[in-house]
């Protein structure tokens, strides 16, 4: 359960004494809730293995695939490892605005028994972990934009640093109880750090490896949509776990979370696929999970705090604008983002950190007897203001930080393969195998 | 001996099959081609970009018969293959000076 | 849990009162219910995303795999909307013999607190997310027998009105406390809701729309049947979900139903293949695929009441009776139904229906004190007449209603592709992409 | 929960009255261990259909794709139904040193409320389905070494042999209670009874069934590694369940024994691909998996007893041996395991079974007042020697029963495919399909 | 009317059928094949095997062409091809007797 | 020159390069097809309909040469690929009238 900085305090203690009753004077950490967390954790890491992989190697062309691919699974490697050196705790320790402290480096001080001020009846082991798939999907994500020609090396050397220049005081400033907490940003599962970020570093990383070779000219469809849509598949149900999971507790919270999650993802693939029918006269299959794709990222942030039903509008309206951000805007600006993490998470993050602050309904968020979070709808234009004050400060962020770490990436081994490598492909170029063959 | 390739739509190979049969042509090789000629292909859009597909697929049919045959072959092929829509194909004669049969080494007209 | 209609009334007071010992006088929401049927949850939308789709997929020729991963992807789209406008609420509230009521259209009136009379310890919200599912694969379902030549949008239309014409009165009458439920007709998970509806549907869907050109003469057989079982894989995980789900909380009658369910589908398996072993001289993957899914359809009315031991028996006589029904069956009639929805979900329906009247072991289903239900073998005939009235009732209402949803959208917008289209394939014709190309 | 023969008698009883204060005086069933267990029995179900199925068919040729699936789903078909017709009950019931009773032969005796002294949470029926989906996989994790040219129906006899000959005792003496247990070998989840039985096996049938023709000479590359990928994915994530759901019920064992567990695979994936780099210029997606599966595969024993942390340390230990076993070591002695069952988890296992006597933490596996295990590093040399133990004991056992059962087999049916068979391709010769065609 | 038939870099094949195109030859059948050459192939190292992967991935282009236009196809095709690296490919003629356009009738010249 | 081209069984391929390499003939292009003739094919049974497959894969090797080397490929190939088994394969020759290496320009016997 993400709970507004306010809540804390006193708060904080009371409610370990009164939230979970049966359980009273015994340990904090309640099974069922533990349960419920490690499905979570399991659904969220699914996502990204073989979810992801799948929906990213299923858009890219033959040459490509296994490349892809591997991106997902260092991604996964490299951040679950460092997320337990150092980063959880940067992330989630400690009081700082800016950042938390290293007081839980290396898994030191989470004991059996530990239990997290943001997560209170689970095992704070499990909270880490769970916390952990976020920010490994996170970086598989921004390997979207640079796909087909990236370096693996650059890419895995990128991770390292990305992690603990961008996604950790995100996590922090949001999440952890930094200042974006402090003045009230709301953010579920993670519009801002999650998909902003994601969005937005993709971008940054496509402008600055440059296009495809052949970019426009050369034909770039798909090779295997239907690994796309099996990955599609994977991603929708492990959203359960992801924004599901965000309430951190199993509970009326989390099924709401989940059911606008889908209603979201449900009207996106709708309205992405019945623009292209409008458009091109008929709908693809590639628009159909781009679209649900959409509605589910640009659910995120929103999950916990709406009603279901505003689920399915904020996917109406993420299939539109993240349709319109992938073909024109793209078109028009003319980077070349392969597999659009700019147009699908980076926009539809944008929307749904706001939306969040358009739809919060209070109710939803109550909870042991504190009020919950109202947004514009409900009468608090603020709350708008601070969502779009959190936006703008994560882009910022995210475009200094990604840069920093692209930079010293190409110092040090260069970030694009050569352009013989891209030709032949990045599957035997890189890793000497290839597909099909 | 000739050799006749027909450049074809692909759901019509049954069709030449069955019609080579009936002359007791009972050998050909098949290969998965693509064309490109006076039928357009189509337009993709991927993401908001166009990219028009120019080859579309075909079957490429060898046959390598007598020389008497090649007239017999090459109307049996147009009879099963001739819908009078752009893309029906194309079929080539060339020349083949010698034939062997890997298996018993006959050669020539006895290979076929 | 699907309570017998008897049970209801002071009983279902009763229970809330005594059911829940550890919770009582607060919240009627169980944590560990609440855990298990998020999961469940999951695991149903998992069985139709990606599941259904690649099983579906896997049998169909090269050109026309995407537009058959489309059709799932659509019917997820389509009804989980329509099922929160109005179809759980005609379908689960209200007290009519035919029909339920409107109380509960767009949600209305499910709060955070709200509790179904079907499952009263999760919040009701996952209770109607849960049975979505449900009526998202049934249509999804539907979908294989018109393989390979029915629109795209035609099959969209078509889930619209099948969804309210025949699925939401079926579910009504079994599970929604109508006069089948009344009449005391058990369906454990979807023996006739589910399977007879979906296979019925298919076979008049097929007949309806003709064969596929060159039914019986071309070589039809699947392109990737790799993907088939990978697809077969997660519908029998995903039967977990389906079958162990429908106890709607965590406990030994979900884990029954969870063995049962698996052993029937084992069982399926090799008595499928082992009669191709013997017919062809060898098992064909296929077989072994195909018999699984016959063991789970079959076993899924049955499964919450009878026996795990019991589940071996449907599940062989539903490898035998189901090749025979795909095979034989199919080849005397000669309608083209593409990937046996009728041979193994309408005929496994059928058979399960019944033999959930031959096996129901009064033990299994009893609950707070409240005898349970016995079949044939427990001496009580007259469930297996129940039985066969409720599969009667339920095919003749599918066949009429199913026929007039496809009148009503042959009118609005055709059934079938053009003769070009079907031999071009789907995949390009309807949404102009292609696999490997 | 696995639990040392030494905690039961007198505080079995004991932790029944104390363990579950809540529910003391009801049902010894805990709904929230129910739930978790439901999960982890379908998440390791997951791991073999589709997870090892696609793990498997990626590495293979084409010709042999669906052949090597139809070997997981026969395994997991076989090995159910005979372990509900006795070999639970022979593994897990009666106080045998070397083997069990037929007390639930048949599933008899195991009722809605019975549970057993090895989960006493949960229902003895989830208990045994848990325990099943174990037996399962290790049968199919042996297919793997005999890939490409064991004959189908010889394999799936060999399930039924082996079963009762190696995994049967095996499984009882360190999990039911047998010798192993009282002499105080600990095997969380696997080491002895899954990866060295699997691994060991595999060389046996290697070696007798002799190598792939063509062997060292023909490229044997894999065809389609984006399918072995999925299949790593879809381990790894069920491994949660097999090595998290071990510890029988939610809490926070399970938390400990899932982190190392995830941690173990990072650590493996780069370790091996990492040495590839130094190797041959550039890590390979078949390493980034092989050494991930290395990493699970090894932990697996030790999970439930040793940090987190030390599940990183144990798995950069994995990636290096089992790379040097699945290059080094197999070129040098000869033999042609396909699939490296031995070299990976056969030496994994061994390498974990002893790491589990090094780093055991008696914190870990403390409960309810006993003391936990401690090993070498908290001063407990002789931990590490029984280790050695259960090893060399476990290897002697699996390697004469796998040769019966291989012999028995062979004079039954024969093992090995002819020549010509093995050319054209096991999935036309055997199964009378083939993919893409 | 000659056949005149490239191996080539796969993707060399859009030079080439725009260098064509100008030409006004519109009509070309394309295959996937696999060549061994000078041009070496590849190592690949499976679990510690190495193995040499001998054959590359090439496109045969196949054009039927009138008499008079093989030397302007020829060139046609070098100039759109040739990077001076190894492995460029090789043009082949050969003779072609007759020709048919299936769905006309047209023969030999005309039906190019 | 002349153009070599076989119809063989597919895992027959090492075998033929390790021939023709003896008789220093490096260059030969190679593609998957499918071969009709005396070998039968098999027979499918998908859902109780039987469908017979008739097409069975095959490579198809091209090679140009010399003609003085003629004799001695088709003599190579011969050796690898006679299993005196049904469907072993056929070799026809037939004539090449020029012939071009892409990268320098070298024509006919040179280019090869
Ligand atoms: N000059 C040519 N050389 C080789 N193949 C050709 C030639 N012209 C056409 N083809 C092949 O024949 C196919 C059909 O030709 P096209 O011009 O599209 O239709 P049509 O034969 O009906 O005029 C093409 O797709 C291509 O494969
Ligand atoms: N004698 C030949 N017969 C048929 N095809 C050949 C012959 N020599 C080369 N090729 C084809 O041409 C391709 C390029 O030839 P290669 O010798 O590698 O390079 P280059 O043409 O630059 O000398 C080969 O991959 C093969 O497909
Ligand atoms: N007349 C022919 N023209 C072209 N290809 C042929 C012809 N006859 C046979 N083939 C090819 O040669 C292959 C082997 O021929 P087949 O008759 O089956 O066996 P065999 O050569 O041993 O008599 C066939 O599969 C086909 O690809």
């Amino acid at each position: 359960m993400r709970i507004s900085p306010a809540s804390l305090g006193l708060a904080a203690i009371a409610s370990c004494l009164f939230a979970v009753p049966a359980f009273a004077g015994q340990s904090p950490i309640d099974p069922a809730d533990t349960a419920f967390m490690t499905f979570s954790t399991a659904l969220v890491l699914l996502m990204t293995l073989p979810g992801l992989a799948l929906f990213y190697a299923g858009m890219v062309r033959k040459k490509n695939i296994l490349a892809t691919m591997a991106q997902s699974l260092a991604a996964t490697a490299i951040v679950s490892l460092l997320w337990f050196v150092l980063a959880y705790s940067l992330a989630f320790r400690g009081d700082g605005a800016l950042i938390g402290d290293a007081s839980a480096a290396f898994l030191r001080g989470i004991g059996l028994d530990t239990v997290s001020p943001w997560a209170r009846t689970i095992p704070e082991m499990l909270f880490s972990a769970y916390q952990m798939t976020f920010a490994v999907i996170t970086c598989a994500l921004i390997g979207g934009a640079a796909a087909d020609r990236m370096k693996f090396s650059a890419f895995a050397l990128f991770c390292v640093f990305w992690l603990f220049i961008v996604y950790v005081p995100s996590a922090h400033w949001v999440w952890g109880g930094g200042f974006l907490a402090q003045w009230g940003v709301i953010d579920f599962a993670g519009g801002t750090v999650v998909h902003i970020n994601a969005g937005v570093a993709g971008l940054v990383a496509a402008l600055m490896i440059g296009a495809r070779t052949g970019y426009r000219k050369e034909n770039f469809s798909p090779f295997d949509l239907s690994m796309a849509f099996v990955g599609l598949g994977l991603l929708w149900v492990g959203w359960f776990g992801f924004n599901g999971g965000s309430a951190e507790g199993a509970g009326s919270r989390a099924v709401y979370a989940m059911v606008a999650t889908h209603l979201a993802a449900c009207a996106g693939a709708l309205v992405w696929s019945g623009i292209e029918w409008l458009h091109n006269g008929r709908p693809s299959v590639l628009g159909l999970i781009s679209g649900a794709v959409a509605g589910l990222g640009t659910i995120t942030p929103a999950s916990g705090y709406v009603l279901p039903w505003q689920g399915a509008v904020i996917g109406v309206l993420a299939g539109g604008i993240c349709y319109w951000s992938s073909t024109a805007l793209k078109a028009k600006l003319g980077y070349d983002d392969s597999l659009d993490v700019f147009g699908v998470h980076g926009v539809g993050g944008v929307l749904g950190t706001l939306m969040a602050g358009v739809f919060a309904t209070a109710s939803v968020s109550a909870s042991n007897g504190q009020a919950g979070i109202s947004g514009l709808l409900e009468g608090n234009p603020h709350q708008l203001l601070v969502q779009a004050e959190g936006v703008v400060i994560t882009i910022l962020w995210c475009v200094i930080g990604t840069a920093v770490a692209l930079k010293i990436v190409d110092l040090l081994v260069g970030l694009r393969v050569s352009s013989d490598d891209e030709r032949l492909g990045l599957d035997l170029a890189l890793h000497g195998e290839a597909l099909h063959q | 001996m000739k050799l006749v390739t027909a450049i074809i739509k692909p759901f019509k190979l049954d069709d030449v099959r069955e019609n080579l049969q009936q002359l007791h042509i009972d050998g050909m090789t098949v290969s998965e081609v693509k064309g490109y000629g006076r039928q357009k292909g189509h337009t993709e859009i991927y993401r908001g970009a166009e990219y028009v597909v120019s080859f579309l697929p075909k079957l490429r049919i060898e046959i390598v018969v007598k020389d008497e045959q090649v007239q017999a072959a090459i109307e049996a092929i147009r009879a099963a293959t001739n819908t009078g829509q752009i893309g029906d194909g194309k079929i080539f004669v060339s020349p083949i000076e010698r034939a062997w049969r890997i298996r018993t080494g006959e050669t020539d007209n006895d290979a076929l």
